[in-house]
């Protein structure tokens, strides 16, 4: 049983815990609202797992994710106005509009995108891992993808030359029981994901994924390891999302019940209890922080809602480098 | 006749084809339990059983290797991609295997694949999910290319397409599931590769539409005959392979002009295909070149407004249909 | 220690090896005389693997393979004239010269092709495991591929759907000890290779793959098993190539003595002198079944050089299955 | 000047190129301690060690995926796939990652990557094995694309990809990396991408060659000229994206008169798309319809006779171009 850290960070893992929490909940209410378009996927619910994750890491240690990653580029310190500008397609958005929900980018703060292919960030993820060590830095990368996509190719490639070539990363399965609307025994004919790596070279360790504490610890272990041992690790988060799969799902593949039973183990209040009980925070501190949460959230909306949309001659750039080669748009 | 959305006659066509032949299995992610990421195959589980509508992981390349094997040995499988852009995971199984297996065995097997996905763009998805790629498919011998635009149209050519004995690329389009349109009645009622479909009579430009385009197009007709006393005539390929380039050939001799629009990207896309194979057929016949309305050559971008001007509208199709019937003014002698 | 089977069976499972290895060694020769083109991959030193497997067998299992398969295919009873003819791209060849060395394939004997792609085969192994499971037919599926193609995306992707659906598959894995140029070590951070399934729910067994009877005891174990449980197996069959990975070969990545140490288990004279020891094969006919064999490679090379090349108006012949929608040749 | 072979001035480019930045590093299967499948890579890795040249298992879609990953954080990799026939299980990295993240993540990162990969038939590889993809791959908005068809341009271009900012497809020719050239010595002689070459200078008609074709239309030209009495001005584009257009219409509008010659499959391949362009820029300079010379519309065939007929030779070429001027002959008003 882990220990809880200092009572400051461990109120900022729960405020920012409570952020991540209330833009996903504004940003569903815009989704409806038709200010955001696309596909959105909300990790209301999977907050220990990036919060606990994020804060593992060092500010030169890389995070790359998925599709569901508002809330890991709002932890590594992305300011939420630039992510609900990108939801609202904002010459503002931390990608200027080009990419939406699904790929979220910071590369000052070394998050290395959101991917929207499912399974396509691990080659990346390692491909980083591989600059690190080639260039002698003592980064990690931590690369987090579902458990529906440790049945991608790319996750047996990617785990055996990463344990081959001993490079420094460290591979997170989020498993939130769910790839879509097809259960864990139904996509993975062995359940127990740590145990996915195994065969490829790459150990397993687990974390609770609904518990902040236990998966800061259990990443900071495995990132701590892999920096000294160069070998990949990988790490199961177990953890539920309680919203639908993305804005349009009907949720008719798991009962009402099972959602009720995972929402009794919600991170936040769990974590909140915990700090009271441990004497570190109290009734007043906890409803600021709710508080700040919901006005920071709001700021960004109103930013999201100022910010100009992207003027149509900006079509075609960043398409290309431009340089001695390539001379303004590709002809056409 | 029935009215029916375009989702509904997709439906309607693997409940008759699963009820029609017991070799006719289903296979892709989240169309069983979750009913299709887009509701196609709605029910078929039900109705069908796990045996006949399989829920897939997320391994696209196997799904459809899955597919070959299945198809070289007696079954008449249909999988679906959840969206064309990840059959670029697939495109191995899909070329090397699907396309060439007949070919390359001598003659011995056939694989008799329907691979079901939908293309296009228009629901702000952004890059890496709303690619067009018929291009990458019509380039490859061993294949069929379907392009449904209609309900009547994805229902015929679904059928025609699971009962075919070749592998068949077929190419939905997401934002067309909600169209409604009439379809025959009748188990039978094929519509057959190879036929395109004149959508609107005209005699003074020709302009092709591809997939979700062929409604566009007929809407930019509609604006060219009020606003401007052009009568085009709208042609829908419907498929790509095997292409009825006849058809199209017939209405350009008539009018000398022909506007092609696709959603793709321009380079290499289906229009210089159609547009070259025009031009070497009816050359003496063109007062204009061959014009293209095509997507545009970028990624597509997620921001709603950058979106809009990324893929053809009415206007641009409009403009292209009068500069070619202009360029015929002071055209050739 | 499994103990030999009739007289006659052990004598035709050494038939089938000695005719592999002249086929393969006479196909060397017409290589070099340019009577063959295109890559030629021998699958000298691995008869063993073929023969045990595919005796293993019965007539209506299906067997697929890779493009190193002229031994399976005949061993699977496809008259060397046509596999030879094949080679030599005539008309007669098992594939009227379409395919070539790389793409060999008997639809009727169930062998179900000789594929370049590598990994390409798993998929559509698993494929054929369906159409049997569907059609409750009782046939199980032998699927061979090597050791480097246990590092493509469709290794694990197959393994774990074909675990999924209990699909009646043998995976084998011909572990030569080298992708191409690359030794196993050097390519895949598991080297157990028998494990390599685990965590994809698919367990497995190992063979001395240079050992026939071996080799056909655990695949025909595998092969029951598989049929009763309905559940893929993963069968390792160690062995080695004694020749280049292709006729382009240089081998400078091993060395002349770790060739010439495996050449010493040779599985063809390790078989016939285990059965003279055995008194089941005499001296006479051991150069009986060397002479024998020889010919009828003689008599294959023969009917390949007489059967004319395919007519250059049949180019076209095969691409499409034609019918009332696919009218002769595509269009152009 | 030195003489070089195609392989040879490949091997010189990554040579001096590793040796000039310490940032770029080599990927793929065999390219070490095997010296590369058809040896470009040879005495690289005894050179430069395996920090630098890595061989990697079997798993193309992963070595493109690592290699944008770590062109994204600081390295140039250069990935050798060892067959374009294997880009096909690449092709969603290639695609949904390596050309489109610049743009979808808003500029914020580039992608320095190259991609090596011959293409081509002629060694009777048969189906699978004998692809010619370019069309494939031009259609992709966010590459370039180099299709070198000699020692120096092969040069030339492979040192201008790595030093390019840009993802780069960078296809080489099985069959002509034994071919002899003049290469330009001195470790900055680029060969910018988007400048055709144009290779022989005539009067009567334009023959554009792509990759290996460059050279068989050259030899097609000498036939038009020796036997003929036509003057065929020979064009190679080098590069597809970008293409210099350009150079190509200006020699159309000289000769009036268009062959392109291309050894993939003639349906939505590389002909159709500059047809299709020629004809929109020059429509008027035509005197007769560009002629396309492709590969046949089969997988390739393993046996010689049928593979020698399935993809271009002289007299094919030869024969397009006599037509077009014949053509001429009678041609428009
Ligand atoms: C290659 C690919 N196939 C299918 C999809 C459609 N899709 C998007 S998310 C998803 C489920 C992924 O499940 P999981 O990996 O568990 O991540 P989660 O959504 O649960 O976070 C699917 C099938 C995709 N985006 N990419
Ligand atoms: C997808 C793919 N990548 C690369 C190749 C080139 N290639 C042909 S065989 C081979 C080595 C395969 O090794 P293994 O799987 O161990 O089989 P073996 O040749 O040893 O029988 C390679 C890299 C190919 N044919 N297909
Ligand atoms: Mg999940
Ligand atoms: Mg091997």
């Amino acid at each position: 049983m882990p220990s809880l850290p200092e009572p400051d960070v461990a109120r900022e893992w729960l405020a920012t815990m409570a952020l991540i929490r209330r833009f996903e909940e504004r940003a569903g209410e815009m989704y409806a609202r038709a200010k955001i378009g696309g596909f959105l996927h909300l990790s209301i619910g999977e907050e220990a797992t990036i919060v606990g994750s994020a804060r593992a890491l060092r500010e030169q240690d890389y995070l790359i994710s998925t599709y569901r990653s508002h809330g890991h580029a709002i932890a590594r310190g992305t300011p939420p106005e630039r992510v609900m500008a990108e939801l609202f397609g904002r010459v503002d958005g931390c990608c200027s509009g080009h990419g939406g929900s699904m790929h979220m980018f910071d590369f000052e703060r070394r998050f290395m995108g959101g991917y929207a292919i499912v399974g396509g960030n691990l080659p990346i993820g390692a491909g980083i891992g591989l600059s690190s060590d080639y260039l002698g830095h003592d980064e990690v990368t931590l690369c987090t993808f579902g458990d529906g996509a440790s049945n991608q190719g790319t996750f047996g490639e990617t785990l055996n030359l990463a344990a081959l070539w001993r490079l420094p990363v460290v591979f997170m399965v989020i498993n939130n029981q769910f790839g879509m609307g097809t259960s864990l025994v139904r996509h993975s004919a062995v359940t127990d994901l740590q145990r996915k790596g195994e065969s490829l070279g790459v150990p397993g360790m687990r974390c609770d994924g609904m518990d902040v504490l236990d998966t800061y610890t259990v990443v900071g272990e495995a990132l701590r390891r892999v920096r000294e041992d160069r070998r990949p690790l990988l790490v199961e988060a177990v953890t539920y999302r309680f919203r639908g799969h993305s804005m349009a799902d009907p949720e008719e593949y798991r009962t009402k019940e099972e959602v009720a039973q995972w929402r009794e183990r919600d991170p936040i209040p769990r974590f909140g209890d915990e700090l009271q009980r441990a004497g570190v925070l109290d009734e007043a501190t906890r409803e600021l922080i709710e508080r700040e949460a919901d006005e920071r959230v709001e700021r960004a909306v109103q930013f999201a809602e100022n910010s100009p949309f992207p003027a149509p001659d900006s079509l075609y750039e960043d398409v290309y480098v431009l340089d001695d080669q390539v001379h303004g748009r590709y002809h056409g | 006749m029935t009215e029916l959305r375009y989702r509904e006659a997709l439906n309607a066509a693997l409940h008759e084809e699963l009820q029609r032949d017991e070799r006719v299995v289903l296979l892709g992610e989240d169309i069983g339990v979750f009913g299709g990421a887009f509701k196609v195959t709605e029910g078929l589980l039900e109705q069908f059983g796990e045996r006949r509508v399989r829920d897939t992981p997320i391994s696209e390349n196997t799904i459809v290797g899955i597919g070959v094997g299945a198809a070289m040995t007696g079954l008449r499988p249909v999988v679906e991609l959840m969206t064309i852009n990840f059959s670029l995971l697939a495109f191995d199984q899909i070329v090397n295997h699907a396309a060439h297996i007949r070919y390359m065995f001598g003659g011995q097997v056939s694989v008799p694949l329907v691979i079901r996905m939908p293309q296009g763009a228009g629901h702000q998805l952004g890059p890496t999910h709303s690619h067009c790629l018929e291009a990458m498919f019509l380039h490859v011998p061993g294949l069929l290319v379907a392009v449904p635009a209609t309900p009547a149209d994805a229902k015929g050519l679904l059928k025609a397409a699971i009962r075919d004995d070749n592998p068949v690329i077929f190419i939905e389009h997401e934002s067309l599931y909600g169209v409604r349109g009439e379809v025959p009645d009748g188990e039978d009622a094929l519509v057959h590769f190879g036929r395109a479909r004149i959508c609107r009579e005209g005699s003074d430009v020709t302009i092709v539409g591809v997939s979700r385009m062929a409604h566009t197009a007929e809407r930019a007709a509609a604006t060219l005959a009020d606003e401007h006393a052009v009568q085009a005539e709208v042609i829908d390929p419907r498929t790509l392979r095997p292409l009825d380039l006849d058809t199209i050939l017939a209405s350009v001799r008539k009018t000398n002009r022909c506007v092609i629009v696709e959603e793709g990207w321009p380079h290499g896309g289906v229009g210089a295909n159609l547009a070259a194979l025009i031009a070497e057929h009816a050359f003496d016949d063109l007062d204009a070149p061959v014009a293209r309305v095509s997507g545009a050559d970028v990624p597509m971008p997620y921001s709603k407004p950058l979106e809009d001007i990324a893929y053809p509208h009415e206007p641009q199709i409009v403009r292209a249909a009068l500069s070619v019937v202009g360029a015929a003014a002071e055209g050739t002698p």
